[in-house]
């Protein structure tokens, strides 16, 4: 089992989440983030005075699959929030030892989906 | 003989002292009377002017915290060139001398005595009303400078030429129709300027989602209920300097009935929308509630004067049956995108409010059916409800359709979805406030 | 002789023509005098009508985001709820012909010509006031449709009844009660009935633990303390209409006084409950001295007309005093869940306003013990209060008993830990920004 | 004989019972006069009152969440102390029997009848405006008991002796300098005693940051663009209070003009701002066209009852202009540290406003350059602006140079940081909101 | 070392905090989230119109553990969070590699607790 | 390549931040976060009764580094957020497996940067 994690623009989370549904994928965590990555952060000014955003607002996302879905999750978030622009984003894939389902203590591969 | 003349002499000594002092009291009586006048209008101008907060506030507060600052910008904006452009021009159409079809003289107030300052003043608030209306309708997805364009054309041409058919002497002036405070004259040109508007722009992207070829209607949440609530509250408060400051005197003793009227109507209006969408949608729903106390004070504003509070009370429920079934209808079926309903509060409920003239009227002046009066003034009501629609519909129609060609009247895709505050301001409103940026 | 007839007859003339002219004048200065108590009475109806938006916005800001839509359909409801009962019903039982306990006639205002239009229009804001007091101590807990049948019970009849017997020529009118602006007839009778209903409805969950047998009280933070300032300013800028308004007439020069010792005390009670917050709690507290300036001003209702400035002052300060101690014993020893405050500002501080005229009283007709009055006003101020308090304990108590009873009076704990606008509303009041939500 | 006598008494009766009458009349027009007069300045005066609301507004939005309570506590409490110590002395030394340079009498305005009551109240509002206008540039990072103290000084000593010498009687009105509303008298020794508060404080952390010895501004954002927005509309409804008001006289008919040139010259304010903003920073930028209002509000205040209303457009459309380049300047150039742009609102388009009377001035009376008068007016002007200038820069310079010794005017870093919300007053203005704190 | 992330119900952030305090568990990491699981999403109506909600608040934590306390950890977790019901949530178990205390640069075992 | 997750004081960013541009690291993510650690809250009082913060405002930091950056991440994080008191933070350290750009599916360490 793997956890996700990405990170995409904020108005990108809908053709990801088509993208998700399209291949079945319907569990889904998402939290707000800032980020900053090569995308350097755009100047906003204000009243004529220069704000460094360099610490952009992005969506944090984070989805656990099984070994098996690992490459059709993927691809789905590259084909939802990819514009091959910088500041797209990035995808971390990290091991799970476990998962658990609360409601009736499933585990493993049982519990993720 | 030297008595006699004593007599007369002191006799008409103390009559022309008495009138010389009469005179001078008469002069103070006059004066007060002026000042009756004054105090009364200026002080219902300011409260008509905080109206612009009010709009402000509850369409800020139903729509989207990405676009609040443009908003602000739009009402803010809409007033200030809306009272450069009324004083420019919007006034001599509206009060110049007339030829029935609109005024033409007092450019720029030109020789304006107290008399006309204060008058000019009560009215640019309620020219700067009208066009404020329209910023909700067309709200989250047009251009900044297209709406800025919009404002000055409707406070310097629309609204003046169809308020002059009524309050100016014109044409419907002339056959009686009656429109107290604005429902007409100001609500509903607003409100069919929004339509035209929002007809224009098209809905905001994800409003409506076709599925299978049926197009369904999706919400999207305002963002700060507590804000459109205060502006409700303050639009309230704000009318009892609409429709008292009305009576255009200080001392027109039926401000005390229209007080009373207004109020009641509100109130059944609020009260009839919270029911409806109770039983329609299983919740008492809060935003349809405060629209409802809109519907209801934009519905007895026309009638506000003549009718019994019974008639407001009535007048004021059916207004908030209205607005809850018009906001359906053109959503679900017209699938216009109005994001605060300022088209069924304004336009429809301003509509409504003028043929309750023609059917709660109770004055000997201004008879309606239910109260003996026949359907003479209700036809006229309706005839002057109408060609107003009709003058707002192809004008403001016009507007946006050159503005549309000529400039662009939407912002991009792009645009929208980040945000007008940010890509047509460069701001955030609501700057270090965590927000769900994708809603 | 022809010259004496030709003189009497020109003078006779002129005379004639004087008094016909004065007639005419002293017409105009009778409706100028009709027309300031109009204008003035209408006005200050007004301030006191935005008080609403001050209440509301002071007792969202003082509660959770999770319930602040249902904060605001209280608001609103229990004023227009509250409106069309006390045009029903309420104005007949206040201002009818008396009993001596309450009035009995002119339902539905009928027959109102414009003076009673203008005296209800003032008065009904007042019923609301009262009625909206409420709504804050039973915040974040209570059945919207619960809180509905309440507000309409207490504008009808509960208010009304108790202020037939100082300000409707009742009972306590005639034995010399004072309470010129409504310390007693509004804020103690909103306050006593926001007791009952904190005590029937109980605490909300988490206020009060026992840890060991011990019951400890845990705040629970107001969500936005900028809106609940907003409200403050609101509700002392309308409190202008509210005290200086009940002159009842715009020809009463005492509106100067009036609106001097408002100013005094007001401020005075901020200063003194922000003193004690700090000494006491180490910080200056912000929803303390804001409770303050209210209770200042709930404090000087009563005697603002007959007090000195100084007289003004002190009362604001030990209101102020007062507000901070009533907190914290409620809170702290009775354990009643009072979220903003509403039992102490309104009801103790008005207990306090209304003892003040008895004890600082400084005019011929209403002197109190600290200017050689002695104990006669005083004695009549502790009974009127007693009184009112009685009666409003029993009639709100019975209220909420049987509403307890027969509808039930508040939520399930899981509608409350998700928030009333939520459970009740099926709503969000910030949709789109982030809230920590287990607050 | 006897009819001779018969004629006599008769036309005597009459006459007597005429004038009788009439002396009667005359008392109640006198009482109408004076009825008049309270209610325009008791309502004018609860107009500026409120503006306190839109002061609090715009500069809780104007800077980060985390002071927002912080700023709520100085503008509640200059008010609450600055009405207490200008009971006390303020309006002693302001309004009390002159020297020319001071007044001195009516301390505790001891003795006081309903004129002067109503007169006390109408002032002590404007000493209010006076205090708080400094809170916004102090914000964020001053001590709050340092603030405290400051406020009693100014509402008690410095705004007093300034206002003396223009509107008590002393010699700059001697003079026959002209500052109807207080853009010198208010709004300048608001703004000037701001910037000396701005100077002793020195900028918040990051506002400023050294790169290679060369000094760059960072924009910190303001934190609730609605509050700001919504404070600038309440403070321009209260300046109709504000300028209206100071005709001083409910029957003096200029009041029409006043509200005509405030609405034009407030709108050309923030048009001007916004395309200034619009040229110069690329976008049309929010908060400087709320800034431009208030500038072109500011503007207008003491040249509002003599200019013509293109006068007025000309005035407000100069600032603002010149509110942006101000802001500018005194940012980037000087680097002081105004959250809100205090110092050039009230200070620098204060000084506009005194100045554009000797240039507009179209009456009479004031009659400034552009129309005829040549540079006395002008000069004398100059001379007042300049005479306040130096008045407030000594007396508000020492006053932070003792309270910097002797109390420590700033927090420290730690408090800054975390917000003085939490560091002075233990609570969290938006308690359960996520914001990101590190801004 | 386990990083244990848990998604819960926002209410039952109470009741976890007490099943952790009686295992002795003190350090925990909350932070706001979005989810989309089994729970499909109520809706809403707003003025009418349906909101499809499908994505709900949850509660997002973050316990880092020793080896040993895994198994108290994922116990108290599903006491406090568990109702039986659908949307109670999911537990995911993520190795650690190295802990570090900022404050005096421990590392390891002794860090973490 | 290995996720650096890290709890900081909020008032730490900027220093951090500094702290990490100087060892040339520029990307980084940052959420809010509520935690509970040895700092066992403080408390506030709110008109006199007391509020048991026990859950205090942190800034959780990830970054996602190629192995041979652990070392400077860390010791920039411990740099930039250490004070020596209680409530500094900690620093998780957890493996990557993999690591995708979004914008140009580049993997791994060429990603990663
Ligand atoms: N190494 C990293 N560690 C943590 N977060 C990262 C890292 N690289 C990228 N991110 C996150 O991804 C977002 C997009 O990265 P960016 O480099 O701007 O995109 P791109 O690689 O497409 O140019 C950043 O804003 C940041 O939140
Ligand atoms: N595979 C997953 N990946 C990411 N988050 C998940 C996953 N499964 C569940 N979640 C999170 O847990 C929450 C509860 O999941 P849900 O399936 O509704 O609960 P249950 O399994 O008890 O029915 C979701 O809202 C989501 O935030
Ligand atoms: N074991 C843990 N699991 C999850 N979060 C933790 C853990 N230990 C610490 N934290 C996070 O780090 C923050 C700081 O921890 P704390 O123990 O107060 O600091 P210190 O170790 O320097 O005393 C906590 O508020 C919490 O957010």
């Amino acid at each position: 089992m793997k956890l996700i994690i990405a990170y995409i623009q904020p108005d990108k989370l809908n053709s990801v989440k088509q993208e998700l549904y399209k291949r079945e994928i319907y569990k889904i965590s998402i939290t707000n983030a800032l980020g900053c990555g090569q995308q350097m952060g755009y100047t906003e000014t204000y009243r004529g005075v220069d704000i460094e955003v360099n610490l952009l607002k992005k969506l944090r996302i984070e989805i656990a699959v099984n070994d098996s879905f690992v490459s059709s999750t993927t691809e789905a978030i590259i084909n939802g929030a990819g514009t091959n622009s910088i500041g797209d984003g990035k995808i971390f894939i990290v091991p799970i030892e476990e998962c658990i389902r609360i409601r009736n203590k499933d585990t493993g591969a049982k519990a993720i989906g | 003989m030297r008595y006699k003349i004593a007599l007369l002499v002191s006799v008409l000594l103390m009559i022309s002292c008495g009138t010389l002092f009469a005179d001078e009291l008469a002069e103070t009586v006059a004066l007060h009377q002026e000042a009756l006048d004054m105090i009364w209008l200026l002080l219902a101008a300011a409260l008509v002017f905080f109206m612009q907060a009010g709009f402000a506030m509850v369409e800020m507060g139903l729509t989207r915290a990405k676009n609040a600052g443009n908003i602000i910008m739009k009402n803010l904006m809409d007033f200030c060139a809306g009272a450069l452009i009324y004083w420019a021009l919007g006034w001599a159409l509206m009060y110049g001398s007339s030829n029935g079809f609109f005024g033409f003289s007092q450019f720029f107030i030109k020789g304006a005595d107290a008399t006309l300052f204060r008058d000019w003043m009560f009215q640019v608030v309620f020219a700067a009303t009208a066009a404020t209306i329209v910023s909700g309708a067309m709200a989250e997805r047009t251009k900044f400078s297209a709406y800025l364009i919009y404002s000055v054309f409707i406070s310097g041409i629309i609204y003046p030429i169809s308020g002059h058919w009524i309050w100016g002497g014109g044409w419907l002036a002339e056959m009686g129709f009656h429109d107290f405070a604005g429902s007409t004259v100001v609500h509903s040109v607003g409100g069919w300027a929004a339509l035209m508007g929002a007809l224009f722009l098209g809905p905001r992207i994800g409003k409506f989602v076709k599925v299978n070829g049926k197009t369904t209607s999706k919400a999207i949440l305002g963002h700060n209920l507590p804000l459109a609530s205060l502006g409700v509250f303050i639009l309230w408060f704000g009318w009892y300097g609409f429709n008292a400051g009305s009576t255009l005197s200080g001392t027109d003793m039926t401000m005390a009935t229209v007080a009373v009227t207004t109020t009641l109507g509100a109130s059944a209006g609020a009260i009839a929308a919270m029911l409806i969408s109770w039983i329609h949608f299983g919740k008492p729903d809060v935003s349809m509630s405060l629209n409802g106390a809109l519907a209801g004070l934009v519905g007895i504003t026309a009638p506000t004067a003549v009718v019994t509070p019974f008639g407001a009370v009535l007048i004021g429920l059916i207004a908030g049956i209205i607005v809850v079934y018009s906001v359906e209808f053109i959503d679900k079926v017209l699938h216009i995108d109005d994001p605060v309903g300022a088209i069924s509060v304004h336009g429809v409920c301003g509509l409504w409010g003028t043929l309750a003239v023609g059917l709660f009227g109770a004055t000997d002046d201004v008879r309606g059916l239910f109260y003996g009066g026949g359907f003479t003034q209700l036809g006229i009501q309706a005839l002057g409800a109408l060609s107003v629609f009709i003058w707002v519909a192809l004008s403001a129609g016009l507007l946006f359709f050159i503005i549309n060609k000529a400039h662009g009247l939407r912002v991009s895709e792009k645009e929208e979805l980040v945000g007008l505050d940010l890509s047509e301001h460069g701001t955030e409103s609501y700057s270090g406030f965590q927000i769900f940026t994708t809603m």
